[in-house]
């Protein structure tokens, strides 16, 4: 697999290089977002159940995982644009790892690229209980 | 639009010199601040008062004998007469100090715990805000009463027949919102408290979204209970109001006990002081009392008549502006509202526009608005709510109306 | 007196700068401020916070999405890490804002209505503050459980052989001040939440007077409930805080009820969010609380060490020069004690004493300090109380003792 | 009746020229109440019954009160020396006054001698309950 041989801080590095353009102009980084948002491939509407919402979110979130070869894979969906995309760059740094890797990781990219604000008011904006999630997700596929 | 740009032209620059905050930039854009239903800012009257108490006078009242703990006490004898006059009880010593409409409503809530039973009815509306729901939700299970609420109609105004009906089945209590943090529906209190005492039932009036829009005149209006908050009125955090009818007052047990609100104690027995003090147990929010005086003055000064009328064209501006806007629902359209106004977009979740305005320096309120039954019964999940005050302007209007046109396109 | 003198030379001398009220006068005379246990006066740090957050970020907090609400929520979590810190507790979860420690202990002793019964039994102390009283009789009333108190010896000090004794009923809660308001005793708590924990016994602390003075560790302590308030140390008004052990957290029903505390709510019901969200209803006293983590910070530059140590000399000090005066009788004798002294004349009853000290520019506090059940055991109708903090300096007390000498003679 | 002659407000008149040596000093004119305490005579210990005295005050304050010919006579103690001074000017104002002159009467002379806190935190001294007192008695001496 490809995803393997990029580590999950040298994805966070891209993406902050990524954003650098947008000099933290809350505008442009928003509807940047908001593009990502609407790349990520639909989640089938049978995985938008209960069962996979995540809870404590102002918005739907939706989110599920699956293994493979040993490395864990996640599909998305949530009816607010700016946490879609939020979670596509998720998706992009935790997709294809191990969980391993992805328990040992640290996340920064979110304060990095002007963001702070969803972490703060991490209760309405629902970020913190998706990486929770994901990382619950990554504890029960550990063998 | 002429008293806008009148009265805006001359008097509101020089109201807003007097809000600090509204010089600041947000995302390194002037802010505009509409999202004051949530609470409004503090001119410079209110926040250097609060320094003025702490650099001149600051002391525990009451407790002893000097010359600060004196003037402390004065100043918020002060506000509580300033208070009792600006909602004309009869008398000053009707005014509680809590800590918020929500304190407030839990001592009136509270108060009520021991005079109902399984046969008794507690009423309120789908317009409240969850502090004016869950109380009264607490004390029916702790009575076992029973809880009716009264629909809206499609424009937002509550349900008269309803009214008319449920009333015959002798509720205890009807708690009810002046205006609705949502909608921005005026509820006819006036005429729903006229129709409750036919049949002697008590009415609790949640004035949080009121009090800073129109005058309030408990004599007048008859209300047995009413609350505000001193953040939702130019006033600092941390203070709230509780009116109460004065034979309500003797008979009510508080819902704190402990130093201030005693006359005399021994282990085995305890005696109240009388109201307002019964209620107002430990050291008071002191300096933030004294500076609510200067909130009302603020008030005062500009007079209702002006409050009303601005804020009164700014908002069918704001209205209008909005409906303009195809991808825009509003929701509601009740006859007399407060100047706030929620909306949904067709194209885009309320959180993704409230984000993307933010982002401009404007700051609405998106969400459920601590309305969470309204949100069911009106079948959302949230609005974006836009809410005015007298230091708006039809530029800060514009300005949202611009942005929203581009977000939503 | 070295100490005193070196330590009052550099540091007290900046120290006293920062707060603003010393500089000013009372009657024509520099204010001598001693009422310290009353309330403390606040340093720049915190008076200017104030302002900052109302000029700046003034916002409710997480009811929406936009920069200043972010920054008020973040600068309230800040507090709350700081105070969470600043007792050692495991989480800042457990660190609950009220408003004040009046409010704290009425939460508790609410919280444990529904598990009391005739047969159980609450104890307090002859030493308690009426808000360490009241919300105890209160919950007693309504559960038709029994109070007992435990008395004082002559020295001011608990009796521990009533303790042991007392515990072998198994009472279901001990509620204790740390330190008293009017002798100034440090309870041995450490001992007596040893004592009770072996009986499965919980013990509610009342830290109001002993957290300015010197540094409290719960987890040392492992006391199950905490109070104290943040204006009797050097913070704003209307802000206290309740520490609980975390499994107490997660069973203990809230006093209030309202938005904020809930996570899903229709007419039918109600989803509590977790603690410390479920005893926060309402809007809190976001400014006041901000403004609070300076307050402590005050307190941590200097460092307790400092504190106590200087403290602990102006206070022998005093004591000393006191016992000078033979008209004067001080109450009590207990080895351990904060800065805080009552006394009694032969020739002048203390309100006249309060007066004439008032009138050279000198606040004492003159009562029965909101401690009347204690009053009573000691046969006295009220005292005289000095109580220091550490911006007093010896100069202070040398004026106070002559001004004492004048009005006695 | 000399006392007749002089008004209420003349009497109060008086006190405040009195007053006016100590320039508002709080330490002078304290002492001058103390002073004025000591020289008030003495309240028979036979009326210093629960029934005289005065509610809500922090120290103890007994007031009796007699009618002669038409006036009110008034005596009092106080176990603080400057309550006693205040009462021993109240009853120098009040003292031989008929109960109609007592109850129109506006007293104003406290705060004119510079003693505003004695007023102010009236639940601690007293002086309002005080007064209460004396025109709750010249009303129920009112024929
Ligand atoms: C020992 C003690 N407990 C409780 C209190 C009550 O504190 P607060 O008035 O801030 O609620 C005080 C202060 O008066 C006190 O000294
Ligand atoms: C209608 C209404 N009632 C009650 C409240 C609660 O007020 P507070 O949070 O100041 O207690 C609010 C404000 O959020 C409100 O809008």
């Amino acid at each position: 697999m490809l995803k393997e041989k990029k580590d999950i801080d040298r994805i966070q590095n891209d993406i902050i290089e990524e954003f650098q353009i947008f000099e933290n102009d809350m505008e442009e980084t928003l509807e940047y977002l908001i593009e990502l948002g609407n790349n990520l491939s639909i989640l089938n509407t049978e995985y938008k159940i209960d069962q996979n919402k995540i809870k404590g979110c102002l918005s739907n979130v939706w989110l599920i995982c699956k293994k493979e070869d040993g490395y864990l894979f996640f599909e998305a969906d949530s009816d607010t644009k700016i946490i879609k995309g939020l979670i596509s760059l998720l998706i992009k740094i935790f997709s294809g790892q191990t969980s391993q890797n992805i328990l040992n990781s640290n996340l920064y990219f979110v304060e990095k690229i002007g963001l702070k604000n969803m972490i703060s008011s991490k209760r309405i904006s629902g970020y913190s209980n998706i990486v929770d999630k994901i990382l619950n997700l990554a504890k029960s596929y550990k063998d | 639009m002429n008293i806008i740009n009148m009265i805006e032209n001359k008097q509101i620059t020089e109201i807003r010199k007097q809000f600090p905050i509204l010089q600041t930039n947000i995302n390194k854009k002037p802010l505009v601040y509409l999202d004051n239903a949530s609470t409004t800012q503090k001119p410079n009257s209110v926040i250097n008062k609060i320094s003025e108490y702490y650099k001149n006078y600051n002391s525990n009242i009451e407790r002893g004998f000097h010359t600060l703990g004196s003037q402390s006490f004065e100043q918020v004898n002060k506000t509580r007469e300033t208070v009792s006059k600006f909602i004309n009880s009869q008398n000053s010593s009707q005014i509680i100090f809590t800590s918020g409409t929500t304190e407030s409503i839990n001592i009136v809530a509270n108060g009520f715990a021991n005079e109902l039973n399984e046969e008794d009815i507690v009423i309120l509306s789908e317009l409240e805000h969850h502090s004016n729901i869950v109380p009264w939700i607490n004390l029916c299970r702790n009575t076992n009463s029973k809880l009716e609420v009264i629909p809206i109609l499609k424009s937002g105004e509550l349900d008269f027949k309803f009214i008319h009906n449920i009333i015959k089945k002798r509720p205890k209590i009807i708690a009810l919102t002046y205006a609705s943090n949502v909608i921005g529906t005026i509820n006819d209190i006036e005429q729903i408290i006229k129709i409750a005492h036919e049949y002697n039932i008590k009415v609790f009036i949640d004035a949080a979204q009121a009090v800073p829009h129109f005058a309030i005149n408990v004599q007048k209006l008859d209300c047995d209970f009413l609350a505000f908050s001193s953040h939702k009125m130019y006033g600092p955090m941390g203070v709230g109001v509780l009116y109460c009818k004065e034979e309500i007052l003797q008979n009510m047990k508080p819902l704190k006990f402990g130093g201030a609100m005693i006359e005399d104690v021994s282990f085995c027995d305890f005696k109240y002081r009388e109201h307002p003090y019964k209620f107002e147990a430990g050291t008071m929010n002191i300096s933030n009392i004294i500076a609510f005086n200067e909130a009302i003055e603020f008030i005062n000064q500009i007079g209702f008549e002006v409050i009303e009328k601005y804020e009164k064209d700014l908002f069918e501006y704001l209205i209008q502006e909005l409906q303009n806007i195809s991808q825009i629902k509003i929701i509601g359209n009740p006859k007399n509202k407060v100047p706030l106004v929620s909306f949904i977009a067709k194209n885009m979740h309320p959180f993704d526009i409230g984000m993307m305005l933010n982002a401009s320096g404007i700051a609405v309120r998106t969400g459920n608005h601590c309305a969470q039954p309204l949100m069911d019964k009106l079948n959302l999940s949230g609005t974006v709510r836009v809410s005015l005050s007298i230091y708006n302007t039809k530029e800060e209007i514009d300005f949202l109306v611009s942005t929203l046109k581009k977000i939503l396109l």
